[in-house]
């Protein structure tokens, strides 16, 4: 009886080992590698387009809406028709704005759903994680996250938000004509605030702009004295505070309160009206460069986007009741630069990525997309202009 | 209890019962090494998706439940250590030329470090600190991570390659499955070995009863620390498999949520059990996809974290209703198909036997005669004793001092419990330490048994100095105790208790409890503890669970876990207190064989005639004072020592030593009863 | 007043009363003697609720308040004096005297506590952890007698304290007996409490074993043995 | 540069307010229930929240604020009476998972009902004031206030009043406690009540100023539990103190160091006090101090 369960452990390495050299053979889950290159096989029946999206979580305010837009414009097209003649399918997955969920619901459209490109994710993080799987998986991959490392050097990934460093051109070139020589930064601590400072400085030293001082604060922070303090100590000429709601909001009512009166530019992330909430009169002043949707009543009749951007607003406000933010916009944009590749070249996935790369002059909610192999953003600050905030709202600047 | 059954040798007695173990743990492995394999041929890529997450979660979680089930301590940063390694494993393969494996050792490593600075000041704090000191890590590593250049920021980690085996890369969820599920196999194994090796019986009896378990000689904190350590380890490992997988890593992954992910893994699976934190991690995965597709039907419109409400829900419901989580539930079924189907251990012929067991201990036989049958068990009892009691071996001769206090002082606050107190205890000899409530004697006892450090005085024990040491210090020289309120390891059987009591001549760690490289050690103290409960007349009830016994046989149960330690000195905390009359002589007449047999004795008693009785050595104490020490014939002629009981002034006291001479002729006529018996 | 019958009681595995029966009237003092667990403490635990007693019936007054929770038991004019001086130490004197009539309405008079033990009145606002382990008895019993209570028990209240403090003790049950008091009192000091008591019970291993008067109890071998011994009266 | 100074420990100060007021709660429940209450932090959030919603209906400021005080103060005891007390073997481990689940449910009920959007209460009657380059704002004054009142009025309770000793003697001695008539249930139910009210108040005053958010309360009741863990879990007075500490060392980590770090403050003191004095700033130990 001196057998135990202590010889179970050789054993079990055995059949462990047996197990792994095994491996193979059926099941959808070995597609692997040796299944890439798309579908030649499927140049009919419906395409389908796959989308990993922040819809719970963190991220949840930016996914939402641009789950909403994609669904509507999926639903618009497939009532026109489809894409010459073939229906579209849009398989939206959640996730759950982790990078896990990010590669697992990337995973699972390549795999299971096998898509022809994929529109996601809606931030920074998950979109990295996505970046290794559609690359080896060569699938096209149209982000909707802003920074600029999702898609450099990437032959497969592209993107429809501004990058970080055309915001900060068009910051930089904005103090340049007003004269302003030094500005101080109060960046949050997340990926959106990453690299600001570097890109600023750079910027800025082509236009003797020198950048004299950092803080950072935490994207739960509620608190911005300390760091509102060191801003008012460094004494620049204009201050930037760059980071999201509500934080960014907070941190402008403690930029107020602390009696800070040199002008202060704030980014693209408070583009929205949840920033009024959070920064309240405070908010009044505050110069961001931004899209051209949320102050689309107030563009010149002649402005290129100005139909483009009505018609998405008045279908969106329509169909759900509120207006689009501008996370649906980039997802907008993502979706018709899909659709134009598509109808140009099919789903073959080398075709299909190739026929992104030469979208040239679409007119978006962004701005106007150049895409090229070596640009996979397509944007430049054209895409911008400089909103002012006041009476609860962003308008023009002049 | 048939004299047949405890004739039989032990060896036959065990055979099925350890066989079924390992059988149950065999076919139990067995079928999962098949599911796993299994699994990846039929299952769609969504529930691929979820298997390959489970696997990577189960290894922190198997970590998790080992600290929660073993050392009873509770992490909420169990995230922290997945972080540290993924990120380490990250760093050191897109950084370095480092080979892939060493890499990810090397990360697990780190891991492991990390945890055993924490561990190291906290686990010495009991309760809940660690479970503060670890939510407080988990921030900080989150944090770190964040503001780090080195750890690159928000921006993390990435560019991480799949692995490769045999030149094979690992490069679809399939194949990933089978690259993780052999680790999650073995670690499910290594975490199976270490609960049931002798490492991780002593953690389950620290958990039952601190005390008891030092008192045996365990060193709680340092095991304790070792598992915490270990269980960084499992997380560790698990973050290298989320490197591998998810080929980025951001703070995030060192987040609060994935920490409670983890806790929910090992409570809903079933808190304690390894295979429960296996079960619990693929439930809660797939609670994770399943409840974001149910929770928006049954509320409309309903987007946002709302699988939040499932968790939490969940979480709330099994801790109420079913604490015993996926486990407990299996369990549950397990006992009902076998009671449905007739078959197993039928619980009727258990409590029948249990019943037999108490019919024959009759805990409050005051005034009832023993039946004519009860003396005949008393009397084969002790003859049963006398055969088979085991070697007691002395270290020095026979009279010579084994314990020696000098000076024993203890004050709380202002109040002195025990003060100044010298005395020898001889080798070879029974000592009684009496005295009346307060006076002082159970301070006494535990200063020397270590349960409390003593405010000035020493305690030397084999001319070692171990006042103020843990017991654990004491015990491992042979030192051991009863307990006056009985601490039982209600987790295990008759027989595990017991066994317990062989810790300190064991040997084998951690890492040889869990290669399971320590079964002949392990046998070998089995058959002593069985033959210990034999000799005790136990041997009937070695397979039950202890908390199942009648009080008095706990009692004896209790003793035989001290003998199994083969102590030098046996110290006794009121023995005879909630035994009958018969109970109590059968344990008088023990102790008297086992100090023939070189055992020396301390106890401490209330029934004072049996400490007249039964000791060489007499010390009284009261009020903190040793007031009279000697032969029980000195001591009750002593008029401090009457005074002291009766509560009276000393000159009372002389005028009822002289007129309470019938109490004197009942007290020597007690022996005399007993020698019959 | 009090009348216990058959009562039994335990924890877990261990049954530690069997069928104990015993009854204290008005103005009565009975004295509960036996060795260390012979079940005294137990006794007194069960009789109030705190332990749930398994068979048998508690009544005061020719109330039934078997089982029913501790926290009522005053109400029904019980309470309970535990053992190791359990009082409130962040609490004054004072304080710990008020908690004491928390089950009464209307106003306290702390009078007839203090006229009892006049120690007390120089330190009703001294912190009761502060006080002497007679100072903090005298406080335990005077909390227990602020809810006016028509029984009330004791449990060794003469545990480590000096012997002029026990003797002032055990006067102070004569006194509380005069005032019409059911007193239950456990006590390891025999002489002291067969002093004052009016009848004594003698415990062994949970069960009464003897009953009646100190004064002929004292002469009984039983008595001695159930302190020097069990084994004698086995 | 000592302007500089004062101005973060005002800031410190309004911010360990909230910390202070949270930290009441958990040691109202500690001590009696032994009790670790991580969703102390989601009931001021729900507070915050409550309060929002009815001042966008319309109602008055003052009442909305009473009303999400009272509401907070219900769902605290009902959380008790349906959850808690539901519990055998209740240890302060099976509590701290237990309440972790109430946590994670009470905020995905604020994030259905409100939304991932942090809301912002209208600021408490007052105006800004500015001394020497100082400025405080009039919600920083409100929530000192609070405390003040608030951490002071619970004070009072424990010291002066007859339930308040009472609730100490529950914790101090519970057999005892039970022995004179104090129902251990009801000392349960009016602490958890004690806990709801406070961590209502410290929601609702920190709303104007800090917004309320579905997912802030998690953040902002571990930091007030570090605050009652530097009263060793016992004393309100030490808790309060730790977390005014707290709260002012934050700002001089966001202030002198980086900004980036200041949560990781109140973890490391967390750490840091668990190794070298797990009884808390408490110098001497007892069951509950106020």
């Amino acid at each position: 009886m001196a057998r135990s369960h202590r010889r179970i452990m050789p054993v079990a390495l055995a059949a462990a080992a047996a197990l792994t050299l095994t491996a193979c053979g059926g099941g959808g889950n070995f597609g692997g590698d040796d299944d890439t290159g798309g579908d030649g096989e499927a140049e009919e029946g419906p395409i389908v387009i796959g989308a990993v999206l922040d819809i719970t979580g963190v991220g949840a305010n930016l996914g939402v809406p641009e789950q909403n837009t994609l669904q509507m414009l999926a639903d618009q097209l497939n009532a026109e028709g489809g894409i010459n003649g073939r229906e579209v399918e849009l398989i939206i997955k959640d996730n759950q704005s982790t990078e896990d969920g990010a590669a697992r619901a990337t995973t699972e459209l390549i795999q299971n759903d096998d898509v022809d490109l994929i529109i996601g994710a809606s931030r920074t993080g998950p979109s990295l994680a996505m970046r290794p799987i559609v690359e080896s998986e060569q699938i096209p991959n149209i982000s909707i996250a802003a920074n600029a490392a999702i898609v450099e050097g990437s032959d497969w990934v592209f993107k429809t938000a501004q990058n970080d460093v055309v915001v900060i051109q068009s910051i930089i070139d904005n103090m340049a004509e007003k004269g302003y020589k030094t500005v101080a930064l109060a960046r949050d601590a997340t990926g959106f605030g990453e690299g600001i400072a570097e890109m600023i400085t750079e910027v800025g030293a082509e236009q003797g702009i020198e950048l004299i001082a950092t803080e950072s604060f935490e994207p739960s922070a509620t608190d911005f004295t300390a760091q509102m303090t060191n801003i008012r100590n460094a004494e620049a000429d204009a201050n930037i505070i760059w980071g999201i709601t509500p934080s960014a909001g907070l941190a402008q009512a403690a930029y107020v309160q602390l009696g800070i009166d040199a002008p202060v530019y704030q980014s693209h992330g408070v583009a929205n009206d949840a920033f009024f909430e959070a920064a309240g009169d405070a908010a009044d002043g505050v110069l961001a460069p931004m899209g051209r949707l949320l102050v689309a009543d107030q563009l010149p009749d002649d402005d290129p986007q100005l139909p483009v951007i009505d018609q998405f607003v008045a279908d969106y406000t329509e169909e759900f009741g509120t207006p689009p933010s501008s996370f649906a916009g980039h997802a907008y944009d993502a979706w018709k630069i899909a659709v134009i590749a598509l109808e140009e070249a099919g789903t073959d996935a080398d075709a299909l990525r190739d026929a992104i790369e030469n979208v040239s002059g679409f007119v978006g909610i962004s701005g106007v997309f150049e895409m090229s192999p070596e640009n996979h953003s397509g944007l430049d600050s054209s895409a911008l202009i400089m909103a002012e905030a006041g009476d609860g709202r962003w308008n023009l600047a002049e | 209890m048939t004299a047949q059954k405890t004739a039989l040798p032990a060896a036959q007695k065990r055979a099925p019962r350890i066989l079924q173990n390992a059988l149950v743990q065999w076919i139990g492995v067995a079928a999962l090494v098949v599911a796993l394999i299994v699994f990846p041929l039929v299952a769609s890529p969504t529930l691929m998706n979820i298997g390959v997450f489970a696997l990577i979660y189960a290894l922190p979680a198997i970590g998790l439940s080992l600290l929660m089930g073993l050392a009873g301590q509770v992490s909420l940063g169990q995230a922290s250590f997945f972080a540290i390694s993924a990120y380490a494993h990250a760093m050191l393969i897109t950084r370095t030329p480092i080979p892939e494996v060493l890499a990810a050792v090397l990360a697990v490593g780190v891991s492991m470090l990390i945890a055993l600075l924490v561990g190291w000041p906290l686990l010495r704090l009991r309760g809940h600190f660690l479970a503060l000191a670890t939510l407080g890590l988990g921030f900080i590593v989150y944090i770190v991570a964040r503001e780090s250049d080195f750890t690159n920021r928000t921006l993390g980690i990435s560019g991480i390659q799949r692995p490769e085996v045999f030149g094979m890369e690992i490069g679809n969820n399939g194949l990933f499955f089978y690259f993780v599920a052999p680790f999650v196999v073995i670690g499910l194994i290594l975490a199976l070995n270490l609960t049931r090796s002798r490492a991780g019986r002593a953690l389950s009896a620290v958990n039952d009863s601190e005390l008891a378990a030092e008192s045996l000689g365990v060193g709680t904190y340092s095991l304790r620390l070792k598992v915490f350590v270990l269980s960084a380890a499992f997380a560790g490992l698990g973050g290298v498999f989320y490197a591998y997988h998810v080929r980025i890593v951001t703070p995030e992954i060192g987040e609060f949520h994935l920490s409670v992910e983890f806790l929910l893994m090992v409570v809903l699976g079933g808190l304690g059990s390894v295979w429960g934190a296996v079960a619990g991690s693929f439930i809660v995965e797939l609670l994770r996809d399943g409840l974001r597709a149910i929770i928006p039907t049954i509320i409309p419109g309903a987007t946002g974290e709302v699988q939040l409400i499932g968790y939490g829900l969940v979480l709330v419901l099994v801790i109420i209703l079913l604490p015993g989580g996926f486990v407990g539930v299996v369990q549950i079924i397990t006992r009902w198909v076998r009671r449905m189907l007739g078959k197993g251990p039928s619980t009727t012929a258990r409590s029948a036997k249990l019943q037999g067991a108490s019919d024959q201990t009759p805990t409050g036989a005051f005034s009832a005669a023993i039946a004519e049958e009860e003396a005949q068990r008393i009397d084969s009892a002790v003859e049963q004793a006398a055969a088979n009691l085991p070697e007691m071996p002395t270290p020095v001769a026979t009279g010579e001092t084994v314990l020696r206090l000098e000076g024993l002082t203890k004050r709380y606050g202002g109040v002195v419990a025990v003060d100044n107190v010298t005395f020898d205890v001889p080798a070879g000899r029974i000592t009684g330490l009496i005295g009346p409530n307060g006076a002082g004697k159970t301070t006494c006892f535990n200063m020397i048994s270590g349960a409390i450090a003593p405010t000035s005085g020493t305690v030397s024990f084999l001319g070692r100095e171990v006042q103020g040491r843990k017991p654990n210090v004491a015990a491992s020289a042979g030192l051991t105790r009863t307990f006056q309120n009985l601490q039982v390891f209600g987790s295990t059987d008759v027989l595990g208790n017991v066994y317990m009591g062989r810790y300190r001549n064991g040997r084998a760690g951690v890492l040889r409890g869990m290669l399971g490289m320590q079964g002949a050690e392990q046998r070998r103290h089995r058959d002593v503890a069985r033959d210990i409960l034999d000799a005790l007349n136990l041997g009937d009830v070695a397979d039950l669970p202890a908390g199942d016994l009648p009080f008095g046989r706990q009692r004896m149960m209790e003793v035989c876990r001290a003998l199994a330690l083969e102590p030098t000195l046996l110290l006794l905390d009121e023995p005879m207190a909630g035994l009958s009359g018969a109970e109590r002589e059968v344990l008088a007449e023990l102790l008297r064989r086992l100090r023939d047999a070189g055992l020396t004795v301390l106890l401490v008693e209330h029934d004072v005639a049996q400490v007249m009785a039964l000791a060489d050595q007499v010390a009284v104490l009261d009020d903190g004072d040793l007031i009279a020490i000697g032969t029980p014939e000195e001591v009750q002629a002593n008029p401090k020592v009457i005074a002291a009981y009766l509560g009276t002034e000393e000159d009372e006291a002389e005028q009822v030593l002289e007129g309470v001479a019938a109490v004197d002729a009942v007290r020597s006529d007690d022996p005399k009863e007993d020698d019959d018996a | 007043m009090l009348e216990v019958k058959d009562l039994d009681a335990g924890y877990g595995a261990l049954r530690v009363l069997h069928s104990v029966s015993l009854n204290v009237a008005a103005g009565e003092v009975v004295a509960v003697v036996g060795s260390n667990g012979a079940g005294k403490t137990t006794l007194l635990r069960a009789v109030n609720g705190i332990v749930a007693p398994t068979a048998g019936g508690v009544e005061i007054d020719g109330h039934d308040v078997t089982g029913k929770p501790t926290e009522k038991m005053a109400k029904f004019g019980m309470t309970h004096v535990p053992e190791n001086r359990l009082c409130f130490p962040s609490l004054t004197v004072k304080d710990n005297l008020d908690l004491g009539g928390w089950s009464r309405r209307g106003k306290l008079d702390l009078d007839p506590v203090l006229e009892l033990f006049p120690r007390l009145k120089p330190r009703l606002q001294q912190v009761c952890g502060t006080l002497s382990g007679g100072e903090q008895q005298m406080v335990s019993i005077g909390r227990g007698l602020m809810a006016d209570p028509k029984v009330i028990l004791l449990d060794e209240p003469s545990v480590g304290l000096a012997p002029k403090v026990v003797s002032e003790i055990m006067t102070v049950m004569t006194r509380l007996a005069e005032r019409g008091l059911a007193v239950l009192l456990v006590e390891q000091n025999v002489r002291a409490s067969f002093k004052i008591a009016d009848r004594a019970v003698v415990m062994q291993r949970g069960r009464v074993v003897l009953e009646g008067k100190p004064s002929e109890l004292v002469e009984r071998p039983e008595v001695r043995a159930a302190y020097l011994g069990g084994a004698a009266a086995a | 540069m000592l302007v500089d100074f004062l101005q973060l420990t005002v800031a410190g100060l309004s911010q360990g307010s909230v910390y202070a007021l949270l930290a009441v709660g958990l040691i109202a429940t500690y001590t009696v229930r032994h009790v670790i209450n991580i969703a102390q932090g989601d009931f001021a959030m729900l507070a915050g929240l409550g309060a929002v919603s009815m001042v966008a209906g319309g109602v008055p400021l003052l009442l909305a604020v009473i009303f999400a005080i009272i509401g907070v103060t219900v769902a605290s005891v009902i959380m008790e009476r349906l959850i808690i007390s539901r519990v055998k073997n209740l240890t302060t481990l099976v509590s701290i998972i237990l309440t972790l689940g109430v946590s994670t449910l009470i905020q995905a009920c604020m994030l259905l009902a409100w939304g991932a959007e942090g809301r912002r209460l209208p600021t408490f009657p007052g105006s800004d004031i500015n001394v020497a380059g100082i400025s405080i704002r009039s919600q920083e004054l409100w929530m000192l206030g609070a405390l003040l009142v608030v951490g002071g009025g619970i004070l009072l309770f424990y010291e002066k009043t007859k339930f308040g000793k009472a609730l100490r003697a529950v914790a101090e001695q519970p057999v005892a406690a039970r022995i004179v008539g104090i129902s251990p249930v009801v000392a349960s139910i009016v602490a958890f009540a004690i806990a709801g009210f406070a961590g209502g108040v410290s929601g609702v005053v920190a709303a104007p100023l800090y917004l309320a958010t579905w997912s802030a309360g998690l953040l902002l009741g571990l930091k007030g539990f570090v605050a009652a863990v530097l009263g060793g879990l016992v004393s309100f007075r030490a808790a309060i103190i730790g977390a005014l500490v707290l709260g002012v060392l934050e700002q001089y980590v966001a202030g002198y160091i980086d900004g980036g770090f200041k949560d990781a403050v109140a973890f490391l003191v967390l750490i840091l006090v668990l190794i070298i004095r797990p009884q808390g700033l408490v110098l001497r130990q007892s069951a509950v101090r106020v």
